[in-house]
């Protein structure tokens, strides 16, 4: 199972990845980070395929992902 | 008499333009001053006048050239980088004796620096950036009304001289909003067709109107930097405008400029009423500078305590003054700090105890 | 698994950007890095940041870097060059940095082939000032000093850089490339590499264009705004490769 | 007597306007004001701030740096400023978004819950206003009555934003005892 | 007889030129002043010279003129332009002044499609300050400051400024044309009558770029000047309308 | 010891570069100091070195940021409105903290001006023409050897200091040819491997090296404009330079650098013959100035004449040392105007005569 | 018969109108003007066609041609 | 001692070139030397001058406004510079070009045909030397050797030169009595 790490106080919410995601995995969560932002994660890494699309549509570099 | 409004700075001096009869605004965006800029592009059009977004600082100064040459009232406005860049455009308007008005809004230097506001371009502006023998009539505002009184006022001695007017302004002033007077649209009329470029057609002098600053012999531009010095001179006995504050019997002036002279006079109310005797000079015209002024007081302070946003600038013009008959003390904050009226109060008390 | 797919490249540092949410000038950093280390140059990589919200570039990188006054970074990156023939030296700059002020600047160290690359971010404003007008700007486009939409009759044509470049002959790879969708990513990239390897070749001045995004002065989220840079932008900013050189014999 | 006042949140939660309001509603009291905002790349980071100072006295330096009064509408603003406030100060927050505990014990703590509130009022976009309500109840840098009037000058165009805002001030008023 | 069928023309002043012997410089001005007299408009004209060999333009005209800083000719000319809209305003510039110091100014009066029309001489040379580079000198040029010949290895590529500006959109009528024969100068007057026709109809920035001689620097007498233009300037600066206008429908 | 050549002022400044290590030249051509330009045009290739043609003055002083900031010796030159439009670059080289030497061979102003030989940029170089506060090392040399000496001194002081070295000569000492004696070559090997922009493999620093100026915090620019003013301080402590010519008796101490100090100690001679006694007191650093060595002189001398080739700019360092104990004249030429020395001695019998 | 006047005083010698004449009619004269050029002259008038080539020629508009 | 000279006459005819070696010469001597160029548009109109002094003592200014000698290779030159000579100064005219007479009974008129002499020599470029040897005799500016040496290292390169120059030198002090 691929793995989809998001930096959450990297993340800025801007919702690029979810926007990204061909499997709509990702999403924004309802906590805030530290710069009251609420970071995205990765909502079922059991359907994701590991094609880092979120990773690459992330200006801040906060997602690595791992197969 | 009309309504107060509540105003920030930088829109003020551009509605006092407007007010004053600019219809023609240069200008390329720089914090902390482009409200200006903005607020010009929303009037310009309102009024039938001429916005430009110039491609840069040093267009900008060239465009009003051009259109002081050509007989309008200009206005360009920037921030210290930017008017660095306008040094050579500067020191031609001068030369070509056109009237126009140029607006620093300063902040920390140098280099790229900070947008916070300072007053480190006194030197710049007071004593010639650009090239050559010529001086910037230099109006130094303290509030947001002044803002507006200065700049219509500004235009005026522009045309009166045929010169240009700075208008040099902190960030802070620029940034900030305060309650002020907006007058009535002033009418000037003044008739620019025996000397503008107005075309064969509409100028009324003989031979063509030309605008130039180009002086193949020496000696022919010596004559005219002479005729140059001699306006400057009339500018130097005619125009110097201050403001005192309590300086009748105080044994410490402060003197600044801008925001620095209302932290002052804030500071001095406070230590007032703890009895110390201190007092406010204020420079209104940063050139020509209050020599006089600061020398009247001579007999009756004890000491001159400058403060500027600054390593030391406008202190080397009182010093000037004083010709060491007091102490000169600074009270200097850089790159962008402004003291607080508590560390003005500090300063004072420092230079009341030093011996 | 346990394999790293996708991650941070190394020329980019840790810091956290100061970039608004969403903005692209992030996304641009990550593929100049990527390219530079697939070239095997990033340790022989000198950056020029400049004015403009990507100001503070050299916080973001690991190589050494100059922030150049607004406009001058192609100048800055020449003189860099001059010194260190054998450094990769890009300039980094947005539309108002290097079309409007930066105008001179440019076009000269085009024409001068300058062996140096510029990345150059056009999001159709002035972002760090707060969302003025620029020379890309569209007609009709709402900006701060365009309050009633950019008039054309007033306040002129955009400006396309990259076809305007293009005429020069020291000019050798210019290309026009977007960040909107995976695909545009992966030709952006291709692009800023073959921009790199023109430069690392010595053969002459290489840039390229990136259509970027400003969020925050256009008024739109961080997704809209993409939808608006391809609505918008690419018509009047076809994609493509404005100029190109012969691959240098081995 | 001189009132330093900051006010601070994320923007688009409506800062500067009531900073203005205020600075506004001084002025027609007749008192010296001045409204400064932050400016510049502070932006970026998507926090935005003021300083309003309301006074007797002619005001020396706009910027504010040890502030009497805070409203925070948001958690940053608490972190930011909270160290700076003067001894004896009042912050008041936006308890619908912030959530950060008081550090200091020689300031005073008031919380209004602006953004339900707003929502009661099916307004969301009045919970700045709502914060001022609270704000002139507890602190009496003005007269409510002035800030009515700045409503009125301030919104005569739009007749219907006046009523609005003065049912979010006046809910304001009453959530704080 | 006595019919006069050549002589100056009244936009023209009595003054002597400073020009060396045979520079075109010259015959550009009586051209652009039958073109101006014919149109009808020498009454409403107002000239910008530059800093060049024709920095003292505004002695050998009768109209109205401003001397401008150097390169800055488009923006003074703007400014004159934007407070007198019924005005011909022209600018006369060098190469030197256009394309080097001038870049930015020219491109962006082009781009913003300013009302002005510019006379862009092109002699491949700085004269006024003793035969420097030009960005316009030719690859392998002699001059002061390329003594061993313009070596495009480190001093680039001519910049073809009709070209470059012919990408913009403000640009309306952009053409080259030559001095050297009865011919050229024929067409040289029809461009730029057509120019400033661009002007008056009120549609846009037109520039017409003329191919001229710099006998002093060039080291040539003026009559061979003329020969190495033909030889050497006109296969490099192709002659030709690079951008036109439809006539204004009546 | 080497032969003397016959030598411009301007090529000496140009080879004299060279013998200092520099190897990358970036400029503009402008009367009156084009020979630099053209002399590195000839010279650099022959070197190895790095000659390019700036597209503009503005360019120019970005590249030397450039270079400087990547460890170069660096230089560039031009004339009064060129060295107006690298105000902007200049505070940055200052605030960058980069070494680098300008050359400015002023003509007359303002505007356009003329090509002749002017001082009226003194205020410019001096007090600061950029914006925010920073400081020039102004070097004022007064012959074509002094072109050579302060040129490869002004190298080792930019490196030294890591700040920018402006050359401030006129018209008359650029295009004039004279004696010299070239020297050497040197050799420094500065090593700038710790700052410079080198790349990643080549920096010996920890992190990036980079060169900056810009501050987000007003407060942080604070501190590095403190950093600044104590290198300022102790260059003004360390770096004066001037030379005396007969003042120890002097009744009449001319005050004058450059062209103005020949023609005045061509003067001096004559008058000495005739019995006045009349000194020389020539400013090599023009900032930092000598206002100590003019101190030195209040108690001997009874009047100052400060020459200069402008409208009066030196003339207030001047004020500022003598602060009024004795009189201060000028004998001020503008426009590019040079004196004669019979105009001079005109000039100080005149001031001899003053009561 | 056509009219060719050179503004001797005006004339500086560059010998462009001597180029232009179809007719080969015009020629540098050996008296020196008072800025020391030798200034133009046609030196058959009889035989000139009045094109004005030659004025067109002069940069410094030097020569009339009447018809 | 003293000397101001100025030498002018058209681009063209070498006034640069023997103005610095007059100044070389002075140098080789152990004088103090200085050479100022006209420059800038004076170049347009066709006129080059120079301007060379030769002292024992310090040079002020090296312009000079009161030549007290005088090189004219042409008319222009002697229209420009006679009102300007010093009362007892001396001109030296290329008589085979200038044709303008004497206006000023205070000065001392000599005259060379130059040109010619050039011409019979086969080399018309060396007029300029043929005044510089007529110069040197009717004003002891420096030693004729001095400037000998200073053909010799000057055109070290070119020893062809050298002869052709002396020659001319030679034939120029010759023609003068
Ligand atoms: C000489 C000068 N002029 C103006 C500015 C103000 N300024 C800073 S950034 C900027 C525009 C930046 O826009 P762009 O280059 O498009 O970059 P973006 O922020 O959009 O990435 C301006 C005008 C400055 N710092 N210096
Ligand atoms: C700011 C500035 N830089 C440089 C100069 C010097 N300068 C005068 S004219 C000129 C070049 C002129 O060349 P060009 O524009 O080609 O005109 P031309 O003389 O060939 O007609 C230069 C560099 C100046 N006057 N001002
Ligand atoms: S790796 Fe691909 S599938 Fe998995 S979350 Fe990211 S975008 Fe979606
Ligand atoms: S794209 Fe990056 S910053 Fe944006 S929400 Fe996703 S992880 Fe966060
Ligand atoms: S202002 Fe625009 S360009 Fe700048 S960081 Fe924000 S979104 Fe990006
Ligand atoms: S230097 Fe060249 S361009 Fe200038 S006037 Fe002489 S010939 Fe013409
Ligand atoms: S008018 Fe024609 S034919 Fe007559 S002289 Fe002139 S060019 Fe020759
Ligand atoms: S073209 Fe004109 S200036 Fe030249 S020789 Fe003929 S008349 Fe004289
Ligand atoms: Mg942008
Ligand atoms: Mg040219």
């Amino acid at each position: 199972m691929p793995k989809v790490i998001v930096d959450t106080n990297r993340c800025k919410g801007c919702a690029l990845c979810v926007r990204a995601c061909p499997k709509k995995l990702m999403a924004l969560s309802t906590v805030f980070n530290a710069k009251g932002y609420n970071p995205a994660e990765c909502i079922d890494e059991s359907k994701c395929i590991g094609c880092a699309l979120c990773g690459r549509a992330c200006p801040d570099v906060a997602i690595e992902v791992y197969k | 008499m009309a309504e107060k409004v509540l105003m920030k700075g930088n829109e003020a001096i551009a509605e006092a333009a407007v007010i004053a009869g600019c219809r023609h605004y240069f200008g390329y965006p720089i914090t902390p001053q482009t409200e200006i800029t903005e607020y010009m592009a929303r009037r310009m059009p309102k009024v039938n006048g001429v916005f430009v977004q110039s491609e840069s600082e040093v267009a900008a100064i060239n465009m009003v050239y051009g259109a002081a040459g050509a007989g309008a009232r200009v206005m360009t406005s920037s921030s210290s980088p930017g008017i660095s860049l306008k040094q050579e455009g500067i020191s031609y308007i001068a030369a070509a004796q056109l009237p126009a008005v140029i607006v620093n809004i300063m902040r920390g230097g140098p280099g790229l620096g900070t947008i916070q506001a300072s007053q480190a371009d006194y030197f710049q502006a007071t004593k010639g950036g650009g090239h050559g023998d010529y001086r910037l009539l230099v109006l130094a505002p303290n509030s947001v009304q002044e803002m507006i009184d200065l700049t219509i006022e500004a235009f005026d001695l522009a045309d009166k001289y045929r010169t240009p007017i700075m208008i040099l302004g902190d960030g802070a002033i620029g940034q900030m909003m305060e309650p002020a007077v907006l007058p009535e649209p002033v009418e000037r009329n003044v008739d620019k067709s025996k000397w503008a470029t107005t075309t064969r057609a509409k100028r009324t002098s003989g031979g063509p109107n030309v605008i130039n600053s180009l002086f193949l012999q020496a000696e022919d531009l010596e004559k005219y930097n002479v005729v140059l010095q001699e306006k400057f001179a009339t500018i130097a006995n005619n125009e110097v405008r201050f403001d005192s504050y309590l300086t009748d019997d105080a044994d410490i002036v402060v003197v600044g400029y801008g925001i620095m002279s209302r932290i002052a006079h804030g500071a001095i109310d406070k230590l007032r009423a703890k009895g110390l005797r201190v007092g406010l000079l204020r420079p209104i015209t940063l050139w020509p500078f209050p020599y006089m002024a600061i020398q009247n007081l001579i007999p009756t302070a004890k000491k001159f305590l400058v403060a500027e946003m600054s390593a030391g600038q406008m202190i080397e013009d009182v010093m000037l003054a004083v010709v060491n008959r007091r102490p000169v003390y600074l009270c200097g904050k850089m790159g962008g700090v402004i003291p607080t009226v508590d560390q003005m109060i500090k300063e004072i008390i420092r230079v009341s105890e030093a011996v | 698994m346990e394999k790293k797919v996708f991650g941070r490249p190394s020329l980019l540092s840790e810091n956290y950007t100061h970039y608004c949410p969403g903005c692209a000038h992030g996304i641009i950093h990550r593929l100049v890095a990527e390219a530079l280390e697939e070239l095997g140059v990033a340790d022989k990589t000198i950056g020029v940041s400049p004015v403009g919200c990507s100001v503070l570039a050299q916080n973001y990188f690991t190589c050494d870097f100059q922030q150049a006054a607004h406009g001058r970074a192609p100048a800055v990156a020449t003189g860099i060059k001059r010194v260190h023939p054998d450094a990769v030296v890009f300039s980094y700059q947005g539309d108002g940095d290097l079309a409007s002020i930066g105008a001179a600047e440019v076009v000269h160290a085009a024409a001068r082939s300058e062996k140096i690359t510029t990345i150059f971010i056009n999001n159709t404003v002035y972002g760090m000032t707060g969302g003025q007008m620029a020379p890309t700007s569209l007609p009709g486009q709402k900006t701060t000093t365009s309050p009633y939409g950019r008039d054309v009759k007033t306040a002129g044509f955009p400006i396309r850089v990259s076809e305007m470049l293009a005429t020069l002959d020291g000019a050798k790879y210019i290309a026009r490339v977007s960040v909107d969708t995976p695909a545009n990513m992966a030709k952006a990239k291709e692009a800023i590499k073959r921009a790199f390897k023109c430069q690392i070749d010595g053969i002459g001045y290489s840039l390229v264009e990136v259509l970027s995004t400003c969020p925050t002065n256009w008024g739109l989220t961080p997704v809209v705004s993409f939808d608006w840079l391809q609505k918008n932008m690419i018509p009047y900013y076809p994609l493509g490769v404005y100029k190109d050189y012969e691959e240098a014999a081995k | 007597m001189t009132y330093e006042v900051v006010i601070s949140g994320f923007g688009g939660q409506g800062v500067m306007i009531i900073g203005q309001l205020l600075a506004y509603a001084g002025m027609l009291e007749g008192k010296k004001v001045s409204f400064m905002p932050s400016y510049g790349p502070e932006m970026r980071g998507g926090t935005a701030n003021c300083a309003v100072i309301i006074s007797d006295e002619v005001i020396g330096n706009p910027l504010v740096s040890t502030p009497q009064v805070l409203v925070a509408m948001n958690n940053p603003s608490i972190e930011k400023f909270e160290p700076m406030m003067a001894s004896n100060g009042v912050v008041l927050t936006n308890t619908s978004i912030v959530d950060r505990l008081q550090t200091r014990a020689d300031v005073k703590f008031f919380g209004v819950a602006a953004n339900d509130i707003a929502a009661d009022l099916k307004n969301a976009k009045t919970a700045n206003i709502v914060m001022l309500g609270a704000l002139l109840k507890i602190v009496p840098l003005i007269k409510p009555e002035s800030l009515i009037l700045a409503f009125e000058k301030k919104f005569v165009a739009k007749p219907e934003v006046i009523g609005i805002n003065k049912k979010a001030f006046e809910c304001g008023a009453a959530a704080v005892k």
